[in-house]
Parts: C-alpha cells; structure tokens; sequence
C-alpha cells in the first residue's frame, strides 16, 4: 500500500486510545481513520485498534457519549437515553421536518449523485428552486461544481451533514434503489394497454 | 368582489392576484413555484363569506385561473411535449413508464428518509465546533512587501481613456474633412453642406460639422443659414476680397 | 432560595451523569448548573454531583477528555497530552496568497498609516468592509483609535504579524515610492486625485 512512512510508535494502545478521544471530543466533524493517524502521526491499524477499544467503553446503554461511525468517518454523540434532555437544551439541525418536496428532492440527490436542478425538475415533473434553496439552507445539500465546465447549471451533491443527521455510515447504507418502486410494473403494464388501444 | 384584488399568501408569493400575474407575464416569478390551489382556496374562502353567489367574480376567476393552469402545464414541460410527440405509442408509453416508474422509486426513497429522519430524532450531536476546541491556525506564507509597493503604484496609475471601440463607431479624423472642404473650395466659391455630404452616415455628418467649425475658427470661410433646418451654404471669406483668384481658379 | 419546584428524582446520581455527559459532548458552549438542571429537569445539588462524579472520571492524565469549570460553566476540552495531536488536527494548510483586494487595502493601510474604511473605499474605488474583516481576521490589521475622537470612524493599521509575514523590521522597510513623490502625504494626495478621475 502506498502510505507515508511512520515511526514505528512504542506507546501502548490506551495511551493512543486517550489521544483519539480527546481529538474527537474537540473536532467539529466526524474524523476518518486516516485523519485521526495524521494528528497522532500513528499507524492506521493502530488507530482502527483504539478505536474499538472507545467504541466498546463509549456505546450506548453504558456511557452518555457514545462514539458512532457516521459519515466516513467517526464522532461523538449523545446517548439516545438522553435525547429528551438535549431536545429541552437543544435545536434538532432538522427542527422542524422535511416537506415532500424537500425530501424527493433530497432522494433524488442523494441517489444520482452530483445533479442539477432542471435534473431534479425533470424526475419530479416540478421545478425544484425553492426545495433546493431550502436544502441548501438547511446544509443537507452543497454545491458541487457546474454542468460541462464554466457555463453550466449548478450540481448538488449531499453533505456530511446530510449522512450524521440520517445516521448513515455512507451513502452506501442508503435502500437498494432496485428494491424500490414495487407496483411500477403494474404501472408500466397499464400504460402499454392504453398504447395498444390508441388509434397510431 | 373585485377578484384582481384577491389577496394571497403563499409560499411562493404574498400579495394581490393582479401582482402576482403581472410578475408571472414578466417572468419574475416562476409559476411552477406558485401553488394554484392556494389560489383556488383564497378565492373560495372569500367567495364563502359573502352572502350571495357572484357569478361575475366566478367568470372572471375561472378565466385567470384556467389561463395560468395552462401556462404552468407548459412551463413544467417545455421540450418533453415535442419529444414524446414524436414517439410511436408503444415507445411513448415506455418512455413515460420509465419516468413514473424512476418517479415511483425516488417518491419511496423520500419516504424512506422521512422513516430514517423520525428514527433517528432522538440522535443529538454537536454542530461546529467545541466550547474549548483550539482556534483553527490559519497560516499565511511569507510574503514579499514588493507587491505592497506594486499595487500602491497601480492604484496611483492613471486611469485608462475609457475605449469606445465597442461602441463600433468609426470616427474619420476631423482633418480629413478639413482637408476635403479645402479641396472643394478650391474649385468652387461656395458650396452647400448638405449636398456635399449627402449620402454619409451621421457620424460622418457630424465629424464634418466639427471641420466646418474648424475652418470657421481659422476664419478661412464664412457659414450662412438663413433660417432654423435651411440649407448651410459655405463659403470662401476670401471670395469678396480676391475675386481675381475665383476667376484664375475656376 | 427561589427555585422552581422539581419533582425528586429517584434515577440514580450514575444515570444522571450519563446524561450529563451526553449534553455536555453535544453542547457548543459551557453549561451552567443551572441549564443542566433545566435539561435534565433535576436538582442543582444531584447536578453537582453528578459533575464532581464526572470530574473525577474525566480528568488529566486518565482520560484524553477532560472535564473543565470556566467561567460561564462546564466543558469537555482535550487532555493536555493530546495537545500536539490537537495542533496538528487544528493547523490549516499555509496559505499561499492574499486577494488583490486584500493587498491593495493592506498597501494602503501599510503606506499611509492608520486609515478608516471610508478612506480605504475612496481610494480603492470600492467598498472595503470585507477586505478589512478579512485582514483583521487573519490579524495583519488591527483597529488603532477612532478617526476625530470618540464618535468618527474607526481607523486601523498594520500588525507586528504583517511585519513578519511580510520579512520587514519595521514599516520604515517597505519598498520606496520615490516615483510618486516619496513622502506620505504626497502619496495620499495622489491618490486622491487618480480615485477621483476613475469613473464611478
């Protein structure tokens, strides 16, 4: 593997497992394995190896932190015990909900990747300013460079954001797109039928 | 009930109806945000406090309403029409199969997230950064104080002429008309600015005009006009006083 | 003491420390006793607790997240430790260059000494509020004084930073401007009258 050299650490694992969790408890973002080796100039195993010690002290039912793998990488959060007290002290990043519009337009980007908003309107059979600029507030989409270069629409793609708030690991974890949409063959079907009918 | 004067509150848009289509015409506001059944709505619940029916209002509603239904149908589906158009049945049902049915699994994708969003309600983390997080070192790299002393110099430069080449005017230099004029002259007493020059373009014209004025300066010749828009007749000053050189060079 | 009632709690003090942990991991500011008694709908006193319970758990030199009093309230910091980890993690790539308006208002502010936004926008010809933000964000600016006293606008000048980034030992360093007439005040006249010429 192509990997910067380090010097061979001589610190027992516990040690690097305090140093991990103090770079997660600061960091304002979830940390990848390669991140956390770069800070404490250690070795990736290594790190992977602290990590499983934290994530079996920090788990839920046993601490009130608890250390989740989210978003490529991994972060603290709240116990799920404790989410009534949070919710007295604190605002949801998604307070009040999703509309539909909202969330097909978020399906529709987290699913085909990188796309543009006549993209969006064009699956969802209606313009998608509004729902675009609202997730764009929100911080559950971002801009994602343009269409064919400079002159282009404007692309989306999810953020990291959008994978901590859906508590997903990656976009991976996202439901096979094949599994869903059960009654489009019926669907489809009906619209054959009438085809047949039609006078060419 | 003046239904022009209807007034909405959408998402979209807040205000009389009458504004809301001068926006729509003026393509200022997009009528696939506009939710029409807002409108409907609106115009119904006013509708229901009055006592009578206006069959009027409803006329003239109905007309706007069904005018902007078709307007927003068009809209949402400006090149598909044509494209599907041009399909045989068979292919245009699968076409639009194939639409609802990518419709169909990204409307159970939403809902899917929905599911994952109310689950997932009672995960708090922390957005940003921590209380006592270190402040981030934003290192600047060493600099040369010489691109100090060179902007200093540019903000002291001169300002450019404004270039007017975009204006693709082609100014003939005034000379070149002083020139002409001398020449004309030469031959002839007096001459008539407009027929001279019939046949320039304007810009032309009026470079001519400046050369006029030039010469006039210099006192070479004398200009009459005998009325506002009459004819500006050119002459030579030194006509009355050397006719003899009219005679040799004529 | 007038408190608001609260029903006696029968959790133990460990629950309530768990989830004080957990609104301490996911707060953005230090906690007071008394919002963490809010939250948790709980008795200061418990609340206190449960704090000395969590101090000891968390503190220098067992573990790389430490519990901390400060002013305001209680947060979680990083061990010290972790400190070298923590500034390597927090250290942002060296920036290479300034904005050219970033430059022009650091030439000015550098050649002609403390000047306010309004004289910056008139020579640069446009407004300088970002660029100054900017500047004394990255603290090669600093506010120094009040244009006329107390109410006039507010004038800023170069930093011993901008010295050092800069390589100069002192202001007195910088580049000549023999060729706009050398001294200060005929710079400023100069540049005056240019600014004056630009079109609007």
């Amino acid at each position: 593997m192509d990997r910067p050299l380090r010097l061979i650490s001589t610190n027992p694992v516990d040690q690097l497992a305090r140093t991990v969790e103090a770079l997660l408890v600061v960091a304002a973002a979830p940390l990848a394995v390669e991140e956390l080796a770069e800070a404490t100039q250690d070795d990736p195993e290594r790190i992977q190896t602290a990590l499983s010690l934290l994530s079996d002290r920090y788990r839920e039912g046993r601490s009130g932190i608890v250390l989740e793998k989210v978003a490529g990488g991994w972060a603290f959060r709240a116990a799920r015990e404790a989410g009534e007290a949070c919710g007295r002290l604190f605002e949801k990043p998604v307070q009040r909900g999703l509309s539909h519009a909202a969330l097909e337009t978020l399906a529709i980007v987290a699913y085909l990747g990188p796309c543009t908003r006549p993209d969006i309107a064009r699956i969802r059979g209606v313009a998608a300013d509004s729902a675009v600029a609202g997730l764009v507030e929100r911080g559950l989409i971002a801009e994602a460079g343009r269409d064919d270069g400079a002159g282009g629409a404007i692309r989306y793609k999810t953020t990291p954001l959008f994978e901590r708030v859906f508590g997903l690991e990656s976009l991976s974890q996202l439901p096979r797109l094949d599994d869903l949409g059960g009654d489009v063959d019926t669907i489809r079907e009906r619209l054959h039928e009438i085809a047949e009918k039609r006078p060419a | 009930m003046i239904v022009r004067e209807l007034e909405l509150d959408l998402d979209a848009f807040e205000g009389p109806f009458d504004l809301l289509l001068t926006l729509v015409l003026k393509d200022e506001l997009d009528l696939s945000e506009i939710d029409v059944a807002g409108i409907v709505v609106a115009f119904v619940e006013r509708l229901a406090e009055r006592e009578r029916l206006d069959l009027d209002a409803c006329g003239e509603f109905l007309v706007l309403v069904a005018a902007l239904l078709e307007l927003k149908a068009r809209g949402l589906f400006p090149e598909e029409e044509a494209e599907l158009a041009e399909l045989e049945p068979e292919e245009a049902a699968e076409e639009l199969a194939r639409r609802l049915a990518e419709y169909r699994r990204m409307k159970e994708a939403a809902a899917w997230l929905a599911d994952r969003l109310a689950s997932e309600g009672d995960r708090y983390f922390r957005l940003g950064p921590a209380p006592l997080a270190p402040k981030p070192e934003r290192r600047l790299a060493d600099q040369d104080p010489a691109q100090l002393a060179e902007v200093i110099r540019l903000l002291a430069a001169e300002p450019p002429t404004p270039s007017l080449a975009h204006m693709a005017l082609q100014f003939p230099p005034v000379t070149q008309f002083v020139e002409r004029f001398r020449a004309l002259l030469r031959r002839r007493s007096r001459i008539d600015f407009d027929q001279e020059l019939a046949g320039l373009s304007r810009v032309e014209q009026a470079v001519a005009f400046l050369a006029l004025l030039d010469l006039r300066r210099n006192g070479e010749i004398a200009i009459e006009q005998a009325a506002p828009f009459a004819p500006i007749r050119i002459s030579r000053t030194d006509v009355e006083r050397d006719n003899s050189w009219t005679v040799r060079s004529a």
